[in-house]
């Protein structure tokens, strides 16, 4: 039997191991893995998706889904969290240890996913608003469309600093480096629900009940998400 | 098998039908817009071509609303065929084919514009059908510029994922096709695979291509009285 | 009555307007049609082969009417079954001399195969000299053997008339001699009407049982 | 100044600039692989192609490798012009020009191959220079497959934000074009806003491709002898 | 010498194969070429005018070596200053009979406007009585107006020789007069060699000084 999952695309490597190993274990299981920006998924199942289980990569778009009547509140769990970290090139000279040191003159531009639809670009903006620094700092940025984008230009030294997860840091050791974890007075947390369409319900129980499992939140980890 | 190779395969089949719809029906419509004169012919030449000026990932969105099952479009397939188009490799031919479907009609127009209507006229004379004389004359003297447009719509739809992907989603060995794969590997960070794959559907397409051109008839048209 | 024919047409270009009204009915089967250039012969031919439609009158041959305006009738250049040689001959680019002449042998959605060969054709070349130009592509021609493979494609479908526009301008005259010969036995032997365009007082004496004179539209 | 009117004016700014360089760069290339014979012509036509066949997104990456400021490329021109294209509206010019590109060429190559040869061998003998010909009789008659390729261009170079995102960003008044806002409209839900966006390019769009349409010289061609 | 040219050719289409290999010195003015249909008079003339270049010989004009395959030499067509009159005519399909006439009169990058008018082409016009259609496109002439258009563009600009392909086909008799007299008193005042191709006896006679017969690709 086979369940539908679509997922955030920032989730692409860890699902594609738990995806993996959960066939493994139940070999007469098949998962189909569907990767795309959380909000594109969103619409797809909108529109009649026969997509078994979502993960969100935040929760505006889970509820979304939930007001749409998409997915059952009792449903959803979140599985892993994230965190929001200030990148600049790994060779930057710029000393930068507090949200206000963006106000240098020496930084000229910051990349930010657009808040209007990037969901890291969400929470940039409430940590530069609860920093008073939104306005401000507004002649500097470049909005990027995704976290990848915003990486993208860190690395190759188009601008200065860059807003992104811990886990697309990860991504690019070498050419990125961690200015500083950003203080969020909210939880990055990543949604995951079984929607109320799916016509493999157990199955979907099933898989999502073994993204809990130690052995698939050891991969997540592996790529940087945190413990729920 | 290996995924690279499963989606190289999807890819060409998604390419290779979007091509194929598109061939018919672009040279059908390129012919009627050369041919027939009806009132807002212009127009209509114009709104066939909006599908280009749209940013695939909007059109795949109201390609999404039109097909989805919610929609009355895709509620009837769903009914009386059983056919959900919306996560299917179907869904992304289609998907493909309206991208690219200007890069067909438009050229084909222009060549069988350019066709020396006095041939046809000839070839009545001689007692063959219309439909015959199309195949015949018209057709073959048309058809380098046809070709033109078909190859460049089979490029395009290979390299297409904005619309694909929003419409046939990124199911890896079902509706995940090469281009998909290489946004994919550039989305997660993983260069060396996207390198790859770039380089391999750049030689699958121009080996595609390189073989197309040789199918192509001589270059008549050029040499007809030179 | 082998033609009955009214034809008339005005055709427009910027300030200048040509008037063509030729109307006459004869019993003869060879025609010839003389008149200066521009005078209106061509398009009187392009009309009865159905290639340009008349405003108004008729057009009968040989009994059968292939257009009435008052009766809406307007015969399909397909059904007229006519020979018709253009005085630019108007030959496939993309066939060779031997598909050429092969073309309306068969009508269906296929062109003759580049190699194809059969009584027919090889008779037609070889009564009009083309035997050894049957591979050749129009292009490669000289401008009397695209002549004399137009002719040769015209001819070779056993046709209800013959509408011929200057069939022999581009040929030597040793080949005028030959070629008008075999015009006239084929037209004596399918016995059916034939008109000529012609400059040529010679064609006008072999062929023109009855002689038209156009000018500038009208019949003199 | 409305966001949307500001959108609209890049837009129109960014695609024009791009069809101009398209129209000279795919006419001339366009021409040489229809005229010249050297070796590897197909294979350039064919490579010419690729930016056809790869996501835009993804050639948006390889663009911001070339002309960023860390390429050789990019620093040279920082270093001796003072110019930096990421992020500018010029390098989002580019980046549409580069997408579009293939559009344009290989119609004009199919247009200019079937002008028949022996019109230029007349203008040579009366004495009018190569280049005048070109002018004089091979573009003319070789304008209306050209015009079709140029205004599909136009409408990618309008449609496109794949590739102009990656290399311009999205600074709005700066280098947010018209499609950029509607994807971003439709990536945050708005739907209404994004509706509105499409509608108001589709006008634009069709508006300028039925003003080209009438540019165009009467179906010259067609009627050649009919 | 006004003439003084020897034209090797190879040319091939599958299998077959056509020499042409002329040779000849002249002094006459005015030399007549006469030959069957695929002699290779056409080809001869394109050899003269630099639209076909010969694998070996020379080609002298008046005094001036356009072509001489031993010493690299093979002057631009542009750079001939030729007459030249195609056989199929090739006129311009996008430019009015006017325009067509008008068209080597200025070398820049622009065609003459569509209203183009001056003394020269009004002459030409005249001469050639094509006054009504100087504003009508080639598609909407007829044969012996085409001819008499190409005729006009090639003569009006005060060529160094004029190559004449078959000038007279498409004309009727009377029409044939008049120009054959147009034509010889231009080539009388310009003093210029003439080549012409003909299959009509009577024009052999006003400007054959000298006829060559073409014979399968050599000279009679
Ligand atoms: N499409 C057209 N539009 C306007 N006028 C036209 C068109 N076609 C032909 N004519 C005019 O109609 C007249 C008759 O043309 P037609 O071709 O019948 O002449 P013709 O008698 O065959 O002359 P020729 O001996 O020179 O071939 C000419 O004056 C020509 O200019
Ligand atoms: N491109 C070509 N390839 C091969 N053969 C050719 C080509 N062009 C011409 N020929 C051949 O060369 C020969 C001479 O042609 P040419 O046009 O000079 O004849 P011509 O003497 O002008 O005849 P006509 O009086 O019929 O016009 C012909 O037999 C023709 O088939
Ligand atoms: O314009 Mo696209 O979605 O980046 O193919
Ligand atoms: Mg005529
Ligand atoms: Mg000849």
């Amino acid at each position: 039997s086979e369940v539908t999952v679509s997922a955030a695309a920032s989730l692409t490597n860890a699902f594609k191991e738990i995806a993996q190993n959960y066939q493994t274990q139940y070999p007469e299981a098949k998962v189909a893995l569907n990767f795309g920006a959380s909000g594109a998924l969103l619409q797809q199942i909108a529109k009649g998706a026969p997509v078994d289980v979502f993960a969100s990569a935040d929760q505006e778009t889970m509820d979304a889904a939930e007001k749409q009547g998409l997915v059952a509140n009792a449903d959803r769990r979140d599985f892993v969290k994230n965190a929001l970290v200030l990148i600049v090139p790994v060779d930057s000279t710029l000393n930068i240890k507090r949200l206000d040191d963006l106000n240098q003159p020496t930084v000229k531009r910051i990349a930010i996913g657009n808040p209007a639809s990037v969901p890291v670009g969400r929470y940039t903006q409430h940590a530069l608003e609860a920093a008073k620094l939104w306005p401000a700092l507004e002649s500097k940025t470049i909005h990027t469309q995704n976290v990848r984008q915003s990486l993208d230009y860190v690395a190759r030294g188009e601008v200065d600093s860059g807003f992104v997860y811990a886990t697309d840091a990860a991504i690019m050791k070498d050419k990125v480096r961690i200015a500083m974890e950003v203080p969020l007075n909210v939880v990055i947390s990543y949604p995951i629900a079984k929607l109320k369409a799916s016509t493999n319900a157990d199955e979907a129980k099933r898989f999502i009940a073994y993204v809990f499992l130690p052995q698939s939140q050891a991969i997540l980890n592996k790529y940087g998400f945190q413990k729920p | 098998m290996n995924p690279a190779w499963t989606a190289l395969l999807l890819s060409l089949k998604v390419a290779g039908w979007a091509t194929l719809l598109n061939l018919v029906g672009g040279i059908a419509v390129g012919y009627l817009l050369a041919r027939k004169r009806f009132p807002g012919r212009d127009l209509l030449d114009t709104l066939l071509t909006l599908p280009m000026v749209m940013p695939p990932t909007v059109l795949g969105y109201y390609l999404l609303v039109l097909m989805g099952r919610r929609s009355w479009f895709g509620a009837w397939l769903q009914e009386h065929f059983g056919i959900s188009l919306i996560f299917t490799w179907q869904g992304a031919v289609i998907a493909a084919a309206i991208v690219a479907f200007p890069l067909v009609f438009k050229p084909a127009r222009a060549a069988f514009e350019a066709v020396d209507g006095q041939l046809e006229q000839a070839a009545r004379v001689l007692g063959v059908s219309e439909m015959a004389i199309f195949f015949r004359v018209t057709l073959p003297l048309a058809w380098r510029g046809i070709l033109a447009g078909v190859l460049l719509a089979f490029a395009r739809a290979l390299g297409e994922f904005g619309a694909t992907l929003m419409v046939a989603g990124s199911i890896p060995g079902k509706t995940q096709t090469l281009s998909i794969a290489v946004y994919e590997a550039v989305q997660a960070g993983q260069d060396d695979v996207a390198n790859t794959l770039v380089l391999l559907t750049s030689a699958v397409c121009i080996a595609v291509l390189l073989l197309a051109g040789r199918l192509a008839p001589g270059r008549i048209a050029n040499q007809m009285q030179g | 009555m082998q033609f009955d024919l009214h034809v008339k047409k005005i055709l427009e270009s910027g300030k200048r307007r040509f008037e063509l009204d030729i109307a006459f009915s004869s019993d003869s089967q060879r025609l010839v049609i003389l008149g200066a250039s521009g005078a209106g012969k061509s398009l009187l031919l392009k009309a009865i082969a159905g290639l340009m439609t008349p405003d108004s009158g008729h057009i009968r041959l040989g009994g059968t009417t292939l257009f009435e305006s008052a009766a809406r009738i307007n015969q399909a250049p397909q059904l007229r079954q006519l020979a018709y040689l253009f005085q630019d001959y108007a030959l496939f680019p993309h066939l060779n001399v031997a598909q050429n002449i092969a073309f309306g042998l068969n009508k269906g959605w296929r062109n003759p195969p580049v190699t194809v060969q059969n009584e027919k054709i090889d008779y037609w070349l070889q009564a009009f000299q083309l035997q050894s130009l049957a591979r050749q592509l129009p292009h490669e021609l000289s401008g009397g053997q695209k002549q004399r493979t137009a002719l040769a494609r015209a001819l070779i479908s056993e046709p209800r008339a013959l509408l011929l526009d200057e069939p022999f301008a581009a040929l030597d005259q040793s080949l005028r001699v030959s070629m008008r010969q075999e015009l006239d036995s084929l037209q004596r032997q399918l016995q059916v009407p034939m008109i000529l365009i012609t400059h040529d007082a010679e064609d006008a004496k072999v062929f023109g049982e009855q002689v038209l004179n156009v000018h500038e539209g009208k019949l003199l």
